[in-house]
């Protein structure tokens, strides 16, 4: 899109209802198109659904991943879409707390995502272990065997910080569309769309009482999960860092990984806000400022995470530790340096393009680009776990790893889990947040002067 | 079998033989049922369970308590001495025999493994009779009845054409074969592929007597090697390595020179390998002894020897022989000086290298120096003689006689021609050319061939009739490998399958015209009422008899001083560096070497799952054969890792995988003996991709009338399809980390032990490390387990053992591959310096149960804690599977279960009942066999004690046949372990580095510095 | 509807409390199949699992649900599991009224991990001899001899089915002094045996505790 | 809501809505106001004292690091089991289970409040609401008795109501 285009859409007087309008559009009855695209993801996460069957019939065996290399695909998965989760929250709450206006259009379909991804990397570490059906022997209940997990493990840490995470953003999610929903609630036509939405909008009706608890409350849950997404990056990145294997063991990883994960996230969310702006003709919502918004934080974040890269060879190299610096060489010219340098394109010299303004405005672009650094972040997680593993201490166990089709076809299967979710929602529930859109804009007055005697 | 009279040593010491069998073949497999012993089925929840008691009481046999059987190993002709454990009426462990002097103790992968023998699940199950039903023929069972039946008839008929064909014998067996071939006029042949015959012919050229000698690696301060692969399969390996191991402990350090064109195991260790071109082993023997010779030793000996030893090495050059052999002068030399500077030395031929066209001339030279070094009465004891009967030009002429119809019975027993006989000796052929003359004699429908197999192999497989055999741990019996050591075999079990002792056959078969004994049992204790009668015990007959069984057989080794007598045969040596062979010798091609190794032997090993899994200790290859080429040959050749290689020449060809290896002659092509059978049951015939490599071999023989294993030629071509040689190891340089360290001695000369320089690498060795945390206190027991580097061959007999006591499942070539293999113990092997000054590290690794332990703290469910004595604790049921802990242990130890791992029926009663057979998705790793430290703790309870010292030993510390390894308590100050703590060469592997605190300790590799 | 959900929503986990309770009470008491064993031998005074180790509960707050493992998982590993036998051997008469001692049959306790169940050969040293007065006895007795006869070992059900990964000691036990019934409860009071504690390894840790033994988890696992 | 009847006025603009909630206020009658948004100046004319959400919040915020810790030491003191010669109650590594405890339950508090404070869920008393209500219109409804239905439907449409309308009240 030109620069002048957006200008005419800056122009378009948007009003209460034009919001409406506009998002409430986005509810109607479903085309073909949309059951194509459901059939699709429903289609691709049954077959991840049946991968996983098959693993659970014949054991972790199937998988790729062998000795040394004990984490694989299954975890890289994880963090991938923990990361892709925490832009959502960024954007909700962290924005939300700085006031950047520019978070009011595309804020609910990031805290959508960071639900679905957080719904999505919440089964990975389930599809991981040997014995899924144990999984629950994580959380500390009493039982019968007296026992309790081991609080001492970054593993628990991370039930803990995912659990909370998820619950947190959930609701943050949720309370945020009550009002919505009742707006949806107060334009449907179809009695069961009706019915469902007064039940789940649990009658909201926009008192000024309501709201006054609504805004306080919503308030502290941004103030809860803006700590919270910079803990629970950390404490997945401490999954890596506590480990005492070489080029995982390295106190950058917190912050490199918060970092990483909002660059992912972002992209994430342009990959997703741009096919969804361009059909449901969200244009006078979602204007391109607020890409070039977007684009400017992946630059940041894109610093932090090249930075965060030579910070590693320099750790490495400074520390004399035999083994770090064996593995950082290995990283750029060993079995897997195509992963290090198509990392190292994704993430480090593709998102310098952005500095270029004309690029940084260009929809078309963007998207391309968000892909672009969406396969980085993966490659940047698989350099960081299977590379590290595949050259430890000792060298008579250094191993390879081999892809399997089960790996893929659960990889496959997450991305069909998640648009299942994302496609249901955009049809079910306003994807644009109506009430925050209508808080930015200025409130219908009969006399401009009014509202400033009180 | 009615009265398989058990006796047991056990805890109690209870001495005696059970007076009635009472334990029908129903009533052991459903005793396992007993009291729940059942245990090693599964992890899983088994809801519904019944209990099996037995039906009448046996006084030796409590559910629960293991008792122990005394026995001997007839695997290979060294037999070692066992102890057999059973529990709840079935063996589930063998090991050695402490107070039999073979081993003393000691056992090698291939004695472990006759359980996987025992329990195979290709065993033959009962009398088979050959069906021939048009085209095709198929194995019927049969009754024991008529099978008996159907081949005294045979034997009736066959009046004087008949041979017999057996394995090494030895005692009562070897009576009763040679009396059993005598009453029908038969002819009797041995065949053996690994017995060193050359070397007992040229004692009796040399000393006067045939035989080998016994060798006492303990005194030698200098060991020259030509080609004996004295650590692996030669003559008796683990007797042989436990000798050689106290000389490395001892501080004169036993220095090893080994001339062989490839690196085997028993070169990696070695001091000094000395790769030589093929054949040039003569040569280089000669040169030696020149120099030794011109230096004036050996003077003491007669006159007449010495100018005729002057005379045989007046031609040789060591210029010359430097050139040819590819062993500088200096080397050929500074071998000289070691040796004439020792107080004792050994020189020995033998193995692969030493079975060339000349093999006599090599093993007579070699005799000739250890006399002129006056090894012999110190180093070499010719009084005690082992006597391989194995000659090739007896099986030749028994297969001239089934070719020519003079053989129309042939029996068959403990030997595999039809697999260990190169084909151009025509087994095969002869036999069919006997059946067509035997058909046209009308005799066609009696058996030809008779075999006592236990296992269907390829020579059994052309069977008419097949008498299954007991396995010798279901068999009495006894071994007088040499003289003094007169073991006996006792059943340690009911009879797995229906098979029959293979004496109770023959004295079945011959009715009374043998002996009047009625079973072979009985046979043998009337061979032991003579020896009774000699030894002159106080002890009634019976009451002895009880005793050696306990003991498992009366040792005295004979001390009858024996006189040299050096026969005129002993200097006519002429080098000659080929087999002859008959036809098609090509000059341009590889000269071919073949040798057994730990993993197959001469191919009777490859059907025990547990050592083709088991790593070549060299290669690390496994459930494969291999062909080893020189880089320089491999590009020659355009070959490459990865690559097939087929080697041919006129007698056949053969398909293998190629590893590249600087260790190897350039002028070799080195391949394992023992894979490629296309049949020998499943886990054989899993490798059977690649040829048999003794298809290679022509039918001339060597010099001393034993089959060669080295100097044929053929010609590498490659193959079209790429053929991965699956190894456990890839990384062979230690990337100066320091992890298998080795200390330098440097002996200037006798008496002088010089000063010990090490590799200096000691940091944080000794002095303590400040901790972050308080250290664990261990108020009794803290277990720790030292490894001497110095003593450790690489053997892999504790892999063994590991898998043996604690499950472990063998996964197989493609799980393998994959990286998934489930041993808890490895051992990592190191090649550090170039191949010219090559030292060769072996570190084995298991669980180090770290006092820091990384993989503890990162388990989420406490699957895997420490424990108050000092072991890192895993608990399979706990286990989720998150295999955070193999991520974080630093030392790569430990396993996880990928799959539910079937054991085939009947294997899994060799399962250990006091070990859990792990779940699909848990992880396993080294407990320092807590089984047993339980039950030593629970000893030692019982008698109101503490444990002590020797109490407890691992299955890996217990099968070491070099005492590598020793367990204990680290509280105990006075216990191995902590003594071996303080030594100077104590070190932990990584510790400086990661802090781990490991409860392992190693000692560093000691080596001469050549 | 939805007013009356409005109305009582609160009462929904209670109903789910409830539900469990009910369950519970209903399965524990739907094995009932002592018929003719009640006919035959009436219970004396004190109840089966008098003496055993914390009432046969795993824990403080095994409220005989988490305990109740059969709802979960085989009735073979809870209380109350009470297989039929191939003979009908009762303790009562053997242990109770003629006074025999545990160890005479289950002889191996005090020397291995595992208490034996007696030969058919420990049996029949009596039952050559004692044939039984009843017709019942009379019967089941003749099956012991059918059994010696055909050399065919009795195929007893197990009472006390333990997972293959737990390691106990009878050995130890014994010669620490546990009584018998601390585990397997009044066993001279039942006619056919029966599981009456938990025996999971909350139970276990428990009395480890309270006795101030190892709870070393490679005390029973390995 | 105080009073028989419920006088329900819809306005357009905010200043409008905003004179009626004074008048009403001024006539001390009980009233309510449906808006679209949350919106300042209307929250700064009806509101009186702070959302008291944020004590629950603290409390649930407090409960959850005490909690935290709490459960993590208790459980490992239960079942003392070593890791790696580190302390049984290990605090350091139990901080990320008190922050993430805290976070959880200062949340869980929180909405917890917000449902109470806002007598959610609210499904079918909506007393004078009006569909339009969420979309762009503001409602502003009056509690009083019969007698009073003119004199407050008066005062709305003074303030500027485009419809007035009376329901009954509850």
């Amino acid at each position: 899109m030109t620069t002048a285009a957006a200008a005419d859409a800056e122009e378009t007087k948007v009003d209460y209802k034009a919001v409406n309008d506009i998002v409430l559009r986005m509810l109607e009855p479903p085309g073909m198109g949309w059951f194509l695209l459901l059939l699709l993801c429903v289609g691709t996460a049954a077959i991840g659904g049946l991968c996983w069957l098959t693993q659970v019939m014949n054991g972790m065996g199937v998988a790729g991943i062998a000795h040394p290399i004990m984490w694989g695909v299954y975890i890289t998965n994880f963090v991938f879409w923990v990361g892709i989760a925490h832009s959502g929250t960024l954007i909700s709450a962290v924005l939300y707390l700085f006031r950047a206006k520019f978070r009011m259009p595309i804020y609910r379909l990031a805290e959508a995502m960071t639900v679905f991804a957080v719904m999505t990397a919440g089964l990975f570490p389930i599809i991981h272990i040997g014995r899924p059906w144990f999984a629950y022997w994580l959380m500390p209940y009493p039982n019968e065997r007296a026992l309790w997990p081991n609080f001492r493990s970054p593993l628990l840490w991370d039930v803990f910080a995912v659990s909370t995470y998820f619950t947190v953003s959930a609701v943050f999610f949720v309370v945020g569309l009550i009002p919505d929903i009742a707006a949806a609630r107060d334009r449907a036509t179809c009695k069961i769309r009706k019915f469902v939405y007064t039940l789940t909008s649990l009658g909201w009706t926009g008192k000024h009482r309501n709201w006054k608890h609504y805004e306080a409350a919503y308030l502290l849950f941004a103030a809860f999960a803006t700590p919270l997404v910079v803990s629970v990056h950390s404490v997945v990145s401490w999954d890596f860092a506590m480990g005492n294997v070489p080029g995982w063991h390295a106190t950058i990883f917190p912050p490199y990984f918060v970092a990483g994960a909002i660059f992912s996230g972002v992209a994430m969310v342009i990959t997703l806000m741009i096919p969804i702006r361009k059909i449901f003709h969200l244009e006078p919502l979602v204007r391109l400022e607020h890409f070039e918004a977007m684009a400017k934080l992946i630059m940041l974040t894109s610093g932090i995470v090249t930075y965060a890269y030579v910070t590693e060879f320099y750790t490495a190299w400074w520390s004399n530790n035999p083994y770090e610096r064996y593995q950082f060489w290995f990283r750029p010219f060993g079995e897997f340096k195509l992963a290090f340098w198509g990392m190292t394109f994704c993430n480090c010299i593709a998102p310098l393009s952005l500095w270029y303004k004309p690029l940084r405005t260009n929809i078309t672009f963007l998207f391309i680009l968000s892909i672009v650094i969406n396969i980085g972040m993966w490659l940047e997680r698989f350099n960081i776990i299977f590379t590290s593993l595949s050259r430890e201490f000792l060298p008579a166990v250094w191993g390879g790893y081999n892809f399997s089709w089960v790996e893929f076809g659960i990889t496959i299967g997450a991305f069909g889990w998640f648009g299942m979710w994302m496609t249901l929602f955009i049809k079910f529930f306003p994807a644009v947040a109506i009430t925050e859109i209508k808080m930015i804009m200025p409130p219908p007055v009969r006399d401009e002067n009014a509202l400033d005697h009180h | 079998m009615s009265d398989n009279g058990l006796v047991q040593i056990s805890s109690m010491k209870k001495t005696g033989e059970k007076k009635a069998g009472d334990m029908s073949r129903r009533t052991f497999l459903k005793v396992l049922g007993a009291a729940g012993a059942a245990g090693a089925t599964a992890c899983a929840d088994s809801s519904k369970q019944n209990i099996f008691p037995n039906v009448k009481g046996d006084n030796y046999q409590v559910p629960g308590v293991a008792t122990w059987f005394r026995s001997t190993c007839l695997e290979c002709s060294a037999n070692c001495g066992i102890t057999v454990r059973n529990r709840e009426g079935r063996a589930v462990k063998v090991e050695g025999n402490r107070e039999n002097p073979v081993a003393e103790g000691g056992l090698c992968g291939l004695g472990q493994a006759s359980l996987q023998a025992l329990y195979n699940p290709d065993r033959i199950r009962e009398p088979l009779e050959k069906v021939v039903d048009g085209e095709k023929a198929t194995f019927k069972p049969i009754t024991w009845k008529a099978a008996y039946k159907k081949v005294q008839a045979a034997l009736k008929k066959a009046d004087g054409k008949f041979a017999f064909l057996t394995g090494e014998t030895t005692g009562s067996l070897d009576t009763l074969v040679t009396d059993f071939t005598k009453s029908l006029n038969g002819t009797r042949a041995v065949y053996d592929v690994l017995q060193p015959v050359a070397e007992a012919k040229a004692s009796e050229r040399v000393y006067g007597t045939y035989g080998v000698p016994y060798y006492d690696f303990e005194k030698a301060e200098v060991v020259l090697n030509f080609g004996a692969d004295f650590l692996e399969t030669w003559v008796s390996p683990v007797g042989n390595a436990r000798g050689w191991a106290k000389g490395r402990k001892a501080d004169h350090l036993s220095k090893v020179f080994h001339v062989e064109p490839r690196l085997s195991l028993t070169g990696a260790n070695a001091d000094k390998w000395l790769c030589n071109k093929p054949g040039s082993e003569l040569e280089i023997a000669l040169a030696v002894l020149k120099t030794l010779h011109g230096w004036g030793l050996g003077k003491n000996l007669s006159e007449d020897v010495n100018g005729r030893i002057a005379k045989l090495v007046q031609d040789v050059k060591i210029s010359d022989v430097a050139k040819s052999s590819g062993v500088s002068e200096e080397k050929i030399l500074l071998v000289s000086k070691h040796l004439k500077e020792s107080k004792h030395s050994l020189v020995l031929s033998g193995g692969a290298a030493g079975r060339g066209g000349d093999a006599l001339g090599l093993a007579t030279v070699t005799a000739l120096l250890n006399l002129v070094l006056a090894n012999v009465g110190s180093t070499v004891d010719i009084s005690r003689m082992r006597k391989p009967k194995s000659l090739i030009g007896d099986v030749e002429k028994v297969l001239q006689s089934l070719d020519s119809g003079d053989v129309e019975l042939l029996f068959v027993h403990g030997t595999n021609p039809a697999f260990t006989l190169p084909s151009d000796f025509g087994f095969s052929y002869a036999l069919s050319s006997a059946r067509t003359k035997k058909v046209a004699a009308e005799r066609g429908d009696l058996p030809l061939l008779v075999s006592f197999a236990s296992e269907l192999d390829e020579t059994a497989e052309q069977a008419d009739i097949i008498l299954p055999a007991h396995h010798f741990l279901e068999d009495w019996g006894d071994a007088n490998p040499l003289a003094g050591i007169n073991s006996l075999v006792q059943p340690v079990m009911t009879p797995v399958f229906n098979t029959r002792s293979f004496g109770d056959s023959l004295l079945t078969l011959a009715g009374k015209g043998v002996s009047e004994a009625k079973d072979y049992k009985s046979f043998v204790q009337k061979q032991w009422e003579e020896l009774h009668g000699i030894v002159g015990s106080s002890l009634t007959f019976s009451k002895w008899w009880a005793e050696c069984l306990e003991r498992g057989g009366y040792f005295k080794a004979a001390s009858k001083p024996v006189k040299v007598t050096v026969s005129k045969d002993a200097y006519n040596v002429k080098p000659a560096k080929k087999v002859k062979m008959t036809k098609g010798a090509k000059s341009e091609a590889l000269h071919v070497l073949t040798y057994p190794s730990v993993k197959t032997f001469d191919g009777r090993a490859a059907n025990r799952p547990w050592l083709q899994e088991l790593p070549d200790p060299v290669t690390k290859a496994v459930w494969d054969s291999w062909a080893e080429i020189h880089p320089e040959t491999a590009k020659k050749y355009g070959l490459s890792q990865g690559d097939g290689v087929i080697l041919r020449n006129y007698y056949g060809e053969v398909n293998v995988p190629v590893y590249v290896t600087e260790h190897v002659h350039p002028d070799v092509v080195a391949v394992p003996l023992g894979q490629g059978h296309s049949s020998y049951g499943r886990f054989a015939k899993e490798v059977a991709g690649v040829g048999n490599i003794l298809s290679l071999f022509p039918k001339s023989a060597t010099s001393a009338g034993a089959l060669a294993l080295s100097g044929v030629t053929a010609k590498p071509v490659k193959s079209r399809t790429p053929s991965i040689l699956v190894r456990t190891q890839t990384e062979n340089s230690q990337h100066d980390r320091h992890l298998a360290r080795t200390k330098y001695v440097e002996a200037k000369s006798h008496g002088d032990h010089g000063h010990h320089g090490s590799n200096g690498h000691h940091e944080g060795g000794h002095h303590e490390v400040k901790q972050m945390y308080e250290q664990r206190e261990h108020p009794l027991y803290e277990w720790g387990l030292n490894v001497d580097l110095a003593a450790c061959t690489g053997c892999g007999s504790c892999v063994v053992a590991c898998y043996a006591e604690n499950n472990i499942p063998t996964v197989g070539k493609e799980v393998v591959y994959q990286g998934r293999e489930m041993s808890w113990l490895r051992i990592e092997r190191y090649f550090d310096q170039p191949a010219e000054e090559l030292k060769v590290s072996f570190l084995p690794m298991m669980c180090q149960q770290c006092n820091n332990a990384p993989c503890e703290p990162v388990c989420p469910v406490y699957a895997t804690y420490h424990n108050e004595e000092g072991l890192n604790s895993m608990v399979y049921n706990r286990c989720v599977g998150t295999r955070y802990c193999s991520n974080n242990c630093t030392y790569k130890v430990r396993r996880f279960n990928w799959y539910d791992y079937e054991f085939p029926e009947p294997m899994q009663l060799q399962l250990n009942p006091d070990v859990t057979k792990r779940m699909a998705g848990v992880m396993e790793k080294c407990t320092f066999c807590i089984q047993r430290i339980q039950e030593g703790k629970n000893t030692a309870k019982n008698e109101g004690r503490v444990v002590q010292d020797g109490d407890i030993q691992p299955a890996c510390v217990q099968s070491c046949p070099t005492e590598a390894l020793s367990f204990g308590n680290r509280n105990d100050k006075k216990s191995a372990v902590s003594k071996g703590e303080h030594s100077e060469r104590a070190y932990k592997v990584l510790d400086h580095h990661i802090n781990t605190q490991p409860s392992v300790v190693y000692m560093e590799d000691l080596r001469f510095k050549v | 509807m939805l007013t009356f959900i409005e109305k009582y929503k609160g009462l929904i986990p209670l109903f789910f409390i409830l539900l469990i309770f009910a369950l519970s009470f209903l399965t524990s008491h739907s094995e009932i199949q002592a018929e003719e064993e009640a006919k035959e031998e009436a219970y004396p005074e004190i109840g089966i699992d008098e003496g055993v180790w914390n009432d046969g509960q795993a824990a403080l707050w095994d409220l005989n649900i988490i305990d109740h493992y059969h709802y979960f998982g085989p009735a073979e590993r809870a209380r109350g599991y009470k297989p039929a036998q191939p003979i009908r051997f009762s303790h009562i008469t053997h242990v109770q009224k003629n006074k025999m001692e545990c160890q005479y049959c289950h002889w191996s306790v005090t020397k291995s991990s595992y208490a034996a169940i007696p030969e058919v050969e420990t049996c029949m040293g009596c039952h050559s001899y004692v044939l039984g007065q009843t017709d019942v006895q009379k019967k089941e007795i003749a099956k012991i001899k059918e059994y010696w006869d055909s050399g065919e070992p009795i195929p007893w059900s197990k009472v006390t089915v333990m997972p293959n990964y737990v390691k106990f000691n009878h050995e130890r036990h014994v010669k620490a002094g546990t009584a018998c019934h601390t585990c397997h409860g009044q066993i001279p009071e039942m006619s056919t045996v029966e599981r009456v504690s938990s025996m999971k390894m909350g139970w276990c840790i428990s009395c480890h505790r309270d006795q101030g033994t190892s709870i070393d988890c490679y005390t029973c696992h390995y | 809501m105080k009073g028989s009847k419920a006088i329900v006025g819809v306005f357009s603009y905010l200043d409008d809505t905003i004179k009626a909630v004074e008048s009403a206020k001024e006539a001390k009658l009980d009233y309510q106001v449906y808006s679209p948004v949350p919106n300042h100046y209307l929250e700064h004319a009806t509101s009186d004292t702070r959302s008291p959400v944020r004590f629950f919040t603290s409390l649930g915020a407090v409960t959850g690091l005490t909690g935290g810790f709490a459960l993590a030491i208790l459980c490992s003191l239960d079942y003392p089991l070593r890791v790696s010669a580190k302390a049984i109650a290990s605090v350091p590594a139990f901080v990320v289970i008190g922050y993430e405890c805290t976070i959880l339950l200062g949340a869980i508090a929180t909405l917890t409040a917000l449902f109470h404070f806002c007598r959610l869920p609210d499904i079918f008393r909506k007393v004078g609401y009006d569909p339009r209500f969420s979309d762009d219109k503001f409602g502003v409804v009056i509690g009083c008795e019969s007698g009073q239905i003119d004199e407050v439907s008066q005062k709305l449409k003074d303030a500027g109501a485009e419809e007035v309308s009376v329901k009954d009240g509850l």
